[in-house]
């Protein structure tokens, strides 16, 4: 029997597998589909401290093998989130991660504060990248002294694990990496989207209303890869890759760059199966590459150290 | 309830300019689709599925009817599709038109292009529980018009093209039966047609059947909000529609 | 009839459609499958002041709709290309601008030098964005003042007009392009690949002989369109655009977005004819979306400034 | 000279585990490829083309043959296109086997797994000229073994399988024939074998053929080069070979 566990700060996973946030809402539409119980964990959609609508339609486009989205962090508030959201994930036997955002230090804190209160939520993941937002959340991901200083509030305003999901679109991720773990996170969430655009030709504009979007989907794979492997040789802190990932052997190589779980995003929308149907493949693709557990693949594509 | 199926491909034709009609086979569908819900078809080498309404269903046949225009890379390729080849879709998915047969004695379904397919299975539903239909078509040219014959024989139908190249010429607003005649309306197309049909017909109570595009078509993404007039101020167009109360949301 | 035209500084093209340097080599295997006199311009493949034999292979791998590759800068070295590969193209009647490259501002102003002697060359793309070459081309191209200092020199030691080849992988592209244009640039070249990894499951290490590889094709034109629209609203001089182009449609969307001339890359690995096929088509594809001329189009995707 | 070109499919079969043989018709690369050329093809949603070595030539038949290994993703792909459909591909690729015919009494052909097809090609060739073969083939087991018998109507043929589950135990280097028998080797395979053959035949000469990953299949990207000890310090393999002379190259 291949081992699927993995042990991560304040996360005890079944297998390495969740779906990415914003990608999966709060799991009611794909609880439709299958058992949420069969996941590794689930990373809940953004939290801000009020309700955001979000930004105007359009708010995705088709790229090759990849997707630019613009969602704008719509979500209904951290307060509605604890009252109606975590509830219904609480009901299943799987760690919840809350994925938390905010356009001022004060805003992260505050919603941080309140997912701590809150309980049934077993880490954070501070989106200190989202793209999309013009307030805060681009400076926050690309400057490594804002970064720390965010990750640095967030801890002291919760007691949970902190995961930093970094952004992709910045020269020096080993710099950003090294700036949160000293800031105290608990581990990483990597990549977030590189910004993109695509112009509609018939009307003469950027597609999506918000003119740029982030771009995912195996487009971003090779980009993720690299990061993971580089962050990877610079941190002592665990990463929850992610970034295209659409099959087991996905995972594996994600495994291999150095990333010790992972996150299913634009996948479930070709088939909201996705993340079940890889939990039940990776076994198999573990052996058959000679792995006999998750633990025993992760970091094993450096070929340097071995 | 939505499943993720495949559909076996049984007719593919080109029924009008750039228009293609595709019959497909699945029991599941077929037998739980209502009109107004659509496919979340998946194309081979894209990342995300295409939205296509029912057009029509035979749950005799265990056959469903879609119709689509080939607009983009998807639409096209779709249209390359060959019998029985099998499609992979999410269905029946949103959900579809909803009203009281019984307070309904004559309603008007009003399309537009690509709009119409929808509105044609309703129709057919609609005479089936006795209700009068009457239909006002609109198309771009001669070349586009499709399923005159269909909707004729479920009653009075008034085709309108742009151009005047066939039927009235002008937007369907222009050649409304007089309003008195029908209780309801169900209306799908171009946002500006929907915006026109709504304030024309604004003291009738109506359905829309809306677009937009899609990521997940499950109601996870919150890619295909519109505003609303609601608690949340959004409505999810996958998931809370594509149909909606005419007043419900803010188009 | 359409107007292909395009006059940039150093350039009278007869069309924007010119082969990426590092996919046509110098030219002449591809002008076996057409004659080259149908290309708006040939820029050729990086010289480096000596020759330079690359890296180990495998130095491509394929990824979701694009590629990695790390050739290394193989190149018989610039006197050497003068000697024998600029006679070739001199023959056609088509632009050729040489790609220069170089892991010292020295190495940089000799090829540049040696070009401006050599004449028939008609203009510089300064490669200041290669990943590939663990010396120099990496800091280059991610840093301001380096950039702009390399721009400088370069300007100094030839008269030809240079375009700077910007990297992607930054997170502040806008004042990379400034610094270039304040150091002397006539114009800029966007986007060179960004840095991406594969790791084969089998033999659990990078498939790449170097590891890291630069990513090209499909996958990142979104971000290429994006980093073009952000910069050429701010920059007075000339963009060539590329990153995935493979059709007339693509090349339409870069120059709404604000290049004024195109290069197609990776594309003419799947199809050796891509760019005359390219330039056949163009003139329908403007006419669809209701444009004269190429110069009509060029920068019209920027809503705003209508 | 090699062009881009459109052949179809005839037949496509699986004659040993996970090996495909193809057979395409395009009277241009039948007309023009010479043995140990190869074509580039190109398989749908891939960005880049796979080189597949010429098994056969019919030039009456204007047919040619590839044989291939399903290894990832395009030789699976490849694997399941229907008879009928079209393939585009670049081709003649390459150089070919070179020889003089005229200096020749007997060859050796040492292939090794999917290296084994080129060899083929240049079997028959060589045997048209009165060139004796004595062929070694080595495949990792019973399963994987083909075109034994074909290779037997062009003379003595030694099978060699890793595990010993078919003919002779062991590496094809383990099994060669005297070599006083042979004028010259021609060798293809994965690259240990391709070491082990070339010094285990040192004081012969012979032409090895060698496999890298490719980009542009045509000599402009430079992916696919290999250290030599010419002026440029490398050759192609894509457009310079695949076959080398064994001592041309270092592998
Ligand atoms: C609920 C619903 C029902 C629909 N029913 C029909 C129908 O019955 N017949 C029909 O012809 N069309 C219908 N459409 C529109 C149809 O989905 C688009 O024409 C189609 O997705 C275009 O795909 P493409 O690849 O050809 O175009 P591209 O422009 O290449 O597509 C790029 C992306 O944009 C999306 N997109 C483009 N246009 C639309 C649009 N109008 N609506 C939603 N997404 C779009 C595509 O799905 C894809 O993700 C419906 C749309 C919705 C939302
Ligand atoms: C000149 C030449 C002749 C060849 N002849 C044959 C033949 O007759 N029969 C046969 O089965 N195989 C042959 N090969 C090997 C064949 O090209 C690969 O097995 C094939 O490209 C693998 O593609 P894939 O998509 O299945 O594998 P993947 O690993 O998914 O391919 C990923 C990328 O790597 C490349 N690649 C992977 N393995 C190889 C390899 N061994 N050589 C070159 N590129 C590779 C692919 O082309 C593709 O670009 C030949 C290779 C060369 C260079
Ligand atoms: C529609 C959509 C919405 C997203 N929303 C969020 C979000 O709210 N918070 C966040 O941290 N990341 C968000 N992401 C990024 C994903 O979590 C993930 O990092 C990224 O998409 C890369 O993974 P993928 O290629 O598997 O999708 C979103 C991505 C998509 C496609
Ligand atoms: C095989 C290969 C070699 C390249 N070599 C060079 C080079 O020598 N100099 C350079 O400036 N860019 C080089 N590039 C980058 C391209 O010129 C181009 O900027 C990039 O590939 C994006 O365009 P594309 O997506 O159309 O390929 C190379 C790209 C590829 C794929
Ligand atoms: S498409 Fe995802 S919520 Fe509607
Ligand atoms: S594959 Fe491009 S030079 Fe050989």
């Amino acid at each position: 029997m291949t081992d699927l566990t993995v042990d991560l700060p304040g996360l005890h996973l079944k297998n390495p597998i969740m779906p990415a946030s914003g990608c999966f809402g709060f799991g009611r539409e794909y609880s439709e589909f299958y058992d949420l119980n069969k996941l590794g964990a689930v990373i809940m959609k953004a939290a801000t401290g009020e309700r955001r609508y979000g930004n105007n339609t359009p708010r995705v486009a088709e790229t090759p093998s990849g997707m630019l989205n613009a969602i704008g962090l719509q979500n209904p508030g951290v307060e509605k989130i604890i009252e109606t959201e975590v509830p219904f994930l609480a009901e299943y036997d799987v760690p919840v991660i809350a994925n938390i955002a905010g356009s001022t230090l004060e805003e992260y804190e505050k919603v941080a504060a309140a997912f701590n209160e809150a309980g049934s939520v077993s880490a954070l993941e501070l989106n200190i990248s989202c793209p999309n937002v013009k307030e805060g959340g681009i400076q926050f991901g690309t400057n490594p002294e804002m970064a720390a200083n965010v990750t640095n509030r967030v801890k002291k305003a919760s007691n949970l694990p902190v995961y930093v999901k970094l952004s992709p679109n910045v020269a020096d991720i080993i710099g950003m990496a090294k700036a949160v773990e000293e800031a105290g996170a608990d581990g990483l969430s990597m990549i977030n989207t590189l910004t993109g655009m695509q112009i509609h030709q018939g009307s003469r504009k950027p597609l999506l209303a918000n003119k740029t979007g982030g771009l995912s989907g195996g487009a971003i794979k090779p980009v993720a890869i690299r990061m993971i492997y580089d962050v990877s040789q610079h941190v002592s802190i665990p990463i929850i890759g992610m970034g295209g990932i659409e099959s087991a052997e996905d995972v594996l190589e994600f495994l291999l760059a150095g990333a010790s779980a992972v996150a299913v995003g634009t996948a479930n929308f070709q088939n909201p199966y996705v993340c079940p149907e890889i939990i039940d493949s990776l076994p198999g693709v573990l052996a058959k590459y000679g792995f006999q557990s998750v633990t025993d693949a992760i970091g094993k594509g450096h070929e340097d150290e071995r | 309830m939505k499943k993720k199926v495949m559909l076996t491909i049984l007719d593919v034709r080109e029924i009008a300019l750039d228009t293609v009609e595709m019959i497909l086979e699945n029991s599941y569908i077929a037998e739980t689709a209502v009109p107004g819900q659509f496919l979340h078809i998946s194309v081979d080498g894209h990342t995300l599925r295409r939205p296509i309404s029912i057009a029509s269903i035979d749950r005799k046949q265990h056959t469903i009817t879609i119709l689509f225009k080939k607009v983009g890379d998807g639409t096209e390729q779709l249209a390359a599709y060959q019998n029985g080849m099998s499609l992979s879709a999410l269905g029946p998915s949103g959900n579809g038109f909803h009203y009281e047969a019984s307070s309904l004695k004559t309603v008007l379904l009003i399309g537009g292009g690509i709009g119409v397919p929808p509105l044609y299975n309703l129709g057919t539903e609609l005479i089936q529980q006795g209700i009068n239909v009457i239909s006002v078509l609109g198309f771009q040219s001669k070349d586009c018009v499709f399923y005159e014959d269909k909707f004729q024989e479920l009653g009075r139908t008034i085709v309108v093209t742009d151009d005047g190249s066939y039927g009235q010429q002008g937007f369907v607003t222009d050649h409304l039966p007089d309003k008195a005649l029908c209780d309801y309306y169900f209306t799908c197309g171009p946002i500006p047609m929907l915006r026109a049909v709504t304030n024309a017909l604004h003291e009738k109570s109506g359905s829309i059947s809306l677009e937009e595009r899609m990521g997940c078509g499950v109601g996870a993404c919150l890619a295909c909000v519109i505003p609303a007039d609601n608690a949340d101020g959004y409505r999810k167009i996958c998931k809370d529609g594509p149909v909606f109360g005419a007043s419900e949301v803010m188009i």
